[in-house]
């Protein structure tokens, strides 16, 4: 058995960047253009401000999108998130302002309840086989109701926790370096994208991600027990739907238990515009921020170019397509 | 079964507002002692799954029925089926383009949103530049109360210049992005109003968030974020409904048709106007909602 | 004589591997050229750029002797080359003659099948194959050897004047090998050219006119098959002589007992099967098609569940339910079914390797070591030869036989007591197989347990020191290995069919 | 090729009928568990008013099932059908109305439409190689757009046409039949059911649907022109699509241009709880309708028990749930 031919030092070192983020993030040159573009269409988009206010917009969004992207790369869905992050943003409600406990415990509980929904989503899917699809349905509509009914469809108001509304709206980097008064939440969004990024490509458990979606039946044959790496995943998908219902609950100060409907569409469409792909087995964290990134620039830009609101959505449609045609036009010619 | 029952088929079941109206039928109902379900569709588009809860609720033989309609022509076979089975139907919220509805209990949104327009002016000193947070386009009280705004400030103050109208849908948060996505684009605007309490909420965020000065809010609707708001200053004031009224007003007028008497036409439960002076006065914190 | 196909300088370059190095090939009307070289020799490229799957980089292709460059497969198929492809592609969900007949359905007025017709038109081309399957099976319900066997009567039914057959008869045994061959006279008769790939040398001298040999992507030779020796040929392939060492069947009847296996039954499947498997032995399974080997292996191994019977692992009842508690009781099993059993092709080289053993990898934090994993994975691509630029290269992009060895090295390393190979040297060719044949034996004489099931009896009879053989879902003997058996000996348990099964098949 | 025991006769008498619907519909029995369990648990259920109430209620949502039915046969996805029906209404209105041209032409114009816009999805999928998710994601913003833009953000009524809503509201059946006055949009659903069908299983395009959503790359392999016969798929879902555009506009009366966000994942979920598959290859038009009238008696029960209106959402999700796992049960056992 001969050597073959080795491979030239260039694509080495592409080969190790492919092999880091397991795909090229090409969507990052459409959020480029999305910028410039409105930059130059309106002079108030480029200010501080408004920059803030995108990053800003997108954290709760990119969380969930983070949040969906694991799901997504086992081959799943997850149709739940936008009511799993109510109804984690009421359970806090419920401990903060309902019981008076002190604010780590709110914390504490809306990531200990994302992950117990996402185990239960997790459970269907693995041990009940049911469809990703439908488990993460039903899960939808009992959370949302259960937000409902705990809240007693009432806001939950987090005046007696002061301190919890800057977990978003406060500025950590911004008591440093007052000239860069980066919000909180969208600190929180940039490390949970690193640590979930590390999770995907360095863990086991990121590894089952990957393996799952290509060929699950291959990894159970291999002796895994896929059922518990698939529970751990959706669970893990929880707790981070949980910090998305943090962040929003920090924003409103309030737990809003009718919001959240919707959301779900929004991450996924995210997470898709990022080239991950909805069949599993491969896609990027990077991807799905810049994902969400380019959804908020759209939608920011046009309100801010006061586009009139019915022509701002056949736009965002437009750009949308237009943005994933563009990358699937590079990725092609880089292959 | 002797029970009386009468469900109501509103607009909407999430949002407080809703609830408030859910609060006074249920006050009324215990008081006439009737059982009424409150039901209503997730948003306001939904005219179709608001004809498919009214079937079901004439599937079940009612005494009465109160109606808020999405779309008033859309139901009105329902409604004539009703009427046949001489059912009376009592509109609630806004009103059913039919002789149908023995009675209708209601606010002039159009009136409410003129009088919001007049108190912005009278902070702006009849000129500057506004926007409104809308929370619909297509729904008759979006289309009510931005209308009703915008054409008192087209008529009544010329120099007040409408610089922008978009939707956030009622939901705080997107209402949020877009009240800031209109404050980056006019730096000098002087006033913003918010239809409903999630756009109204959503302005007062955008501004907090931005640290915006010397923009006047007004807002609509109560609970507790707005009437918070409104005792700190950061919105001018609000316009409120008497949703208690309207729906405790439903269901005493449906008891009372179910008994053959005579009601009014429109049974107007009123608006009112209110700031940090007089939000404890008690005939206000009576229609306030938290 | 003017050639039917000729190929002339073929250049193909994917990233990091050059697979064709100026390569030449011809194809005469009515002969049956084989094309041999070792695993990533560049056989099925060639193909594939002759079929119209690949652009050629380079080089000149001549059809009847004119330019062509097949840009598509249906440009290739006007031409009249037909391919069957070394990995199966049928659509899993549609019936065997929906499958053979796709494109080509039999029309009635705007659009409407004529499933009657289809199905005629596909029981026939079954006919010529000697094939006994309904049309109307699902093809997902199909074994991988029917399912090629569909494949086969999919490319015939376009009437190619160029067939090429990568690896036709891997997935089969003997009976249907013997079939094909039938097939194969008759179209030769016809004036087809046929371009024939296989890793079964024996092959070569039943049916092949000539042989063109490549090795690294480089023509080598082309020769003619009857006056060439197998040795020669082999060596042209791998380049050097290839060592058969002769098999030495260690007495193991002292040795403790590994696996038992207690009555195991599954329908109609698998019927009351018993043995036993002891330490540092090497059982061979021998059967026809569908004789229910495979099915055995997979309930073993827990990934299919049982009606009855009971599993012993070194003397104690196991209760195993899933493929994890097997491997946790010491079992691992390397799949038939490569493609959707045994690799992520999507994942990396190295990831497949280490798939079976990520505990051995991972840092209590759950943090992989992805070194340790290199270090693994270089280690097996050296030593089964694994042609692949790196070890994260993709496993879709290597050779047919390279995948099948890196399903090899998975297990390899997960080194469990006791293994069961279902057909592990698909694919695979002479060189390499003669070294996996000393991994198994190496691993047996470390005093590993070892089934091997395969449908080459040669291969059965090569490393088994006992040989069970099953029919109809029956174990119907065990028969000792080594010189004591012969294929007859085997065939005759493999085709002793039950009574009651031979009744039915006469009332039919 | 030696052989093999032939299968007993059992085996080809269920084999036909797996050819016949591509795989047995289980769902059904899920379905008569909750008719029983609504008609015991509440006297006013088994109404004919009642039942007539729910097919009514299924029809328009069926029609969309059915539409996605199709899409998803192929391993692809349709978000665009709620806005896209509401798309249809709109033009019909536009014709009926404003243009005051004879219904036939109404509804002509909302079938062309429906054609017109999924044959774009169509091309986006096939030709620009957009994922389905994305292409239709893009078509849902803009048709919603447009429809405001067009109807001018208002809803068009149908006053001018007399009869129009009697497409969906008169009954035919009933005129021959008074005591089964079954209304007209039940009876279009359950001809476009059969049309639909008919298409799925005889003809070449419903083989291809099967084909492509089993393996496209093969499909491709064999010479057939893919992109072509997927295009033709995405339009005759739209057509069907704009067929319940003319339902829910005759059922209104008026084109609302607000409607149909959140139809499609409604029709999506009707598809799944059905039985087809979101990988795609398998599928019936049956199973989907099953699936549509699940929901719709699910929602109907609940309401018509007076369950309150919270509860309501967490007893459909637990329900789809075990619904599907039940089906799961069942199709394990029969295997
Ligand atoms: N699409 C591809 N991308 C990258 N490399 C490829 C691709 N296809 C084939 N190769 C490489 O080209 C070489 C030749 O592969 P090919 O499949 O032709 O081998 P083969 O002779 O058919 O081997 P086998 O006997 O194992 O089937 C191999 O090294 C393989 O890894
Ligand atoms: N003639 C046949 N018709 C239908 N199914 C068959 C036929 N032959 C085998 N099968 C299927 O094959 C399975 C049993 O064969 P199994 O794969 O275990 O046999 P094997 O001895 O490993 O043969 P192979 O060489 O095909 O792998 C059964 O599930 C059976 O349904
Ligand atoms: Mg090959
Ligand atoms: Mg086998």
């Amino acid at each position: 058995m001969t050597t073959t031919t080795v491979d030239v030092p260039k694509s080495t070192l592409s080969r190790i960047i492919a092999a880091g983020t397991h795909q090229r993030v090409l969507a990052f040159a459409s959020l480029i253009i999305l910028l410039i573009g409105f930059s130059i269409a309106s002079p108030n988009f480029m200010q501080t401000s408004n920059m803030l206010a995108i990053l800003q917009a997108t954290s709760v969004n990119g969380v969930l999108a983070i949040a969906v992207t694991l799901v997504i790369i086992t081959g799943g869905i997850d149709l739940s998130v936008g009511t799993m992050m109510t109804f984690c943003a009421v359970i806090t409600g419920v401990v903060l302002t309902y019981a008076g406990m002190p604010m780590i415990f709110g914390i504490i509980a809306a990531v200990l309840t994302g992950a117990i929904c996402g185990a239960c989503s997790g459970t269907f899917v693995a041990k009940m086989a049911i469809p990703p699809f439908i488990a993460t349905l039903g899960m939808m509509l009992i959370l949302k109701g259960l937000s409902l009914v705990i809240s007693g469809t009432r806001p939950i108001y987090f005046n007696d926790t002061p301190g919890f509304s800057e977990i978003s709206r406060g500025s950590l980097i911004g008591e440093v370096m007052p000239a860069l008064p980066i919000p909180n939440g969208v600190l929180i969004l940039f490390i949970v994208a690193a640590v979930a990024a590390y999770i995907l490509n360095r863990t086991v458990l990121g590894r089952y991600c990957f393996a799952l979606g290509s060929n699950e039946e291959s990894v159970r044959l291999s002796g895994v027990n896929t059922d518990r790496w698939k529970i751990a995943i959706y669970a893990l998908a929880g707790a981070i739907v949980g910090i998305a219902g943090l962040l929003i609950a920090s924003r409103l100060n309030s737990a809003q238990p009718a919001l959240g409907l919707g959301y779900e569409l929004e991450a996924i469409a995210a997470v898709v515009i990022g080239g991950t792909s909805l069949s599993g087995g491969r896609g990027t964290i990077l991807g799905s921020l810049i994902g969400a990134l380019i959804m908020a620039v759209l939608t920011n830009g046009l309100r801010v170019m006061s586009v009139a609101q019915e022509w701002q959505t056949v736009v965002t449609g437009a750009i949308i397509i237009l943005a994933v045609y563009a990358d699937m036009m590079r990725r092609k010619k880089s292959s | 079964q002797d029970e009386i029952y009468i469900p109501l088929i509103s607009k909407g079941f999430q949002h407080q507002f809703w609830q408030a109206v859910k609060a006074g039928a249920d006050q009324a109902a215990d008081e006439y002692g009737v059982r009424i379900t409150f039901e209503g569709p997730d948003n306001e588009t939904m005219v179709d799954r608001q004809i498919d809860m009214l079937a079901a609720a004439l599937a079940n033989k009612p005494a009465a029925i109160g109606f808020a309609a999405l779309d008033s022509q859309a139901a009105i076979p329902l409604l004539r089926q009703a009427a046949d089975a001489g059912i009376p139907v009592v509109a609630f919220d806004s009103g059913v383009d039919s002789d149908i509805p023995v009675a209708t209990a209601t606010t002039d949104n159009v009136a409410a949103a003129a009088l919001a327009a007049d108190k912005m002016a009278e902070f702006l000193g009849g000129e500057g530049k506004v926007a409104v947070v809308a929370h619909d386009q297509t729904s008759r009280t979006g289309i009510d109360r931005r209308d009703g705004f915008l054409n008192q400030m087209a008529s009544a103050y010329p120099k007040i210049e409408i610089v922008s109208v978009q939707y956030g849908a009622g939901d705080q948060l997107q209402s949020t992005e877009v009240a800031k996505a209109i404050l980056t684009a006019n730096p000098d605007l002087g006033g913003m109003f918010g239809t409903n309490e999630g756009s109204a909420i959503g302005v007062v965020n955008a501004v907090r968030e931005m640290g915006s000065e010397g923009v006047t809010i007004i807002g609509y609707d109560s609970g507790k974020a707005q009437t918070d708001a409104i005792r700190e200053g950061l919105m001018a004031g609000a316009i409120t409904q008497n949703p208690v009224g309207i729906g405790y007003e439903t269901v005493k007028a449906a008891v009372a048709a179910m008994n053959g008497e005579e009601l009014p036409a429109i049974i107007d439960t009123g608006f009112y106007y209110y700031d940090q002076s007089n939000i404890d006065d008690a005939e206000i914190q009576a229609v306030l909602y938290d | 004589m003017t050639h039917l196909v000729e190929m002339k300088g073929i250049e193909k370059r994917f990233p990091g591997v050059h697979a064709l190095k100026a390569v030449q090939f011809d194809l005469k009307p009515g002969e049956v050229h084989a094309l041999m070289g070792e695993n990533g020799a560049g056989k099925s490229t060639l193909m594939k750029i002759m079929s119209g799957i690949y652009a050629r980089d380079g080089g000149e292709m001549f059809v009847d002797g004119n330019p062509v460059s097949p840009d598509s497969p249906r440009a290739a198929q006007d031409l009249g080359i037909g391919i069957i492809h070394q990995e199966l592609s049928l659509m899993n969900d549609l019936t065997a003659a929906q499958n053979v007949l796709i494109g080509r359905e039999p029309r009635r007025s705007f659009g409407r099948l004529d499933e009657a017709a289809l199905n005629a038109k596909t029981a026939e081309i079954f006919a010529s194959l000697n094939l006994s399957m309904d049309p109307r099976t699902q093809v997902s319900t199909q074994t991988i050897a029917r399912q090629q066997l569909i494949e086969i009567a999919k490319a015939l039914s376009y009437n190619p004047r160029v067939l090429i057959m990568d690896e036709p008869t891997a997935a089969l045994n003997d009976t249907e090998i013997s079939e094909l061959f039938k097939v194969i006279a008759k179209l030769r008769a016809d004036g087809v050219g046929i371009v024939y790939i296989s890793h079964r040398m024996d092959e070569i001298k039943r049916i092949a006119d000539r042989v063109t040999i490549l090795r690294d992507g480089a023509y080598i030779d082309t020769v003619g098959a009857a006056e060439t020796p197998l040795a020669t040929i082999i060596q042209l392939m791998v380049g050097r002589e290839v060592t058969q060492s002769a098999p030495v069947i260690p007495d193991t009847s002292q040795n403790p007992v590994a696996l038992e296996v207690r009555h195991l039954s599954r329908g109609k499947e698998v019927r009351d099967v018993s043995f036993d498997l002891r330490k540092g032995e090497i059982l061979g399974f021998a059967g026809l098609m569908g004789a229910g080997r495979t099915e055995v292996a997979r309930i073993i191994f827990g990934a299919d569940p049982r009606d009855s019977g009971e599993i012993l692992v070194d003397g104690k009842p196991v209760n195993i339910r899933t493929p994890h508690a097997a491997v946790e009781a010491g079992i691992g099993y390397l799949s038939e079914d490569r493609k959707h059993f045994g690799l992520a092709v999507d994942m990396t080289v190295r990831a497949n390797i280490a798939m079976a053993c990520m505990a051995q990898f991972t840092s209590r934090a759950g943090v992989l070591n992805e070194t340790a994993m290199k270090d693994i994975a270089d280690k097996y691509i050296g030593q089964l030869g694994i042609r692949t630029p790196s070890d994260v290269q993709q496993v879709r992009l290597l050779s047919g036989g390279n995948q099948q060895k890196v399903v090899i090295a998975k297990w390899l390393l997960r080194d469990c007591d006791v293994l069961i190979f279902d057909e592990p040297t698909r694919g695979i060719d002479v060189g390499a197989k003669s070294e996996i044949y000393a991994l198994l034996e190496d691993l047996a004489a470390q005093g590993r347990a070892i089934i091997v099931i395969s449908s080459e009896l040669p291969e059965v009879m090569r490393l088994g020191h006992r040989i069970a053989v099953m029919c109809e879902g029956r174990l119907t003997a065990i028969l000792p290995g080594g010189a004591d058996v012969t294929q007859e000996q085997i065939m005759e348990y493999a085709t002793q069919r039950d009574t009651a099964s031979r009744f039915s098949e006469e009332v039919l």
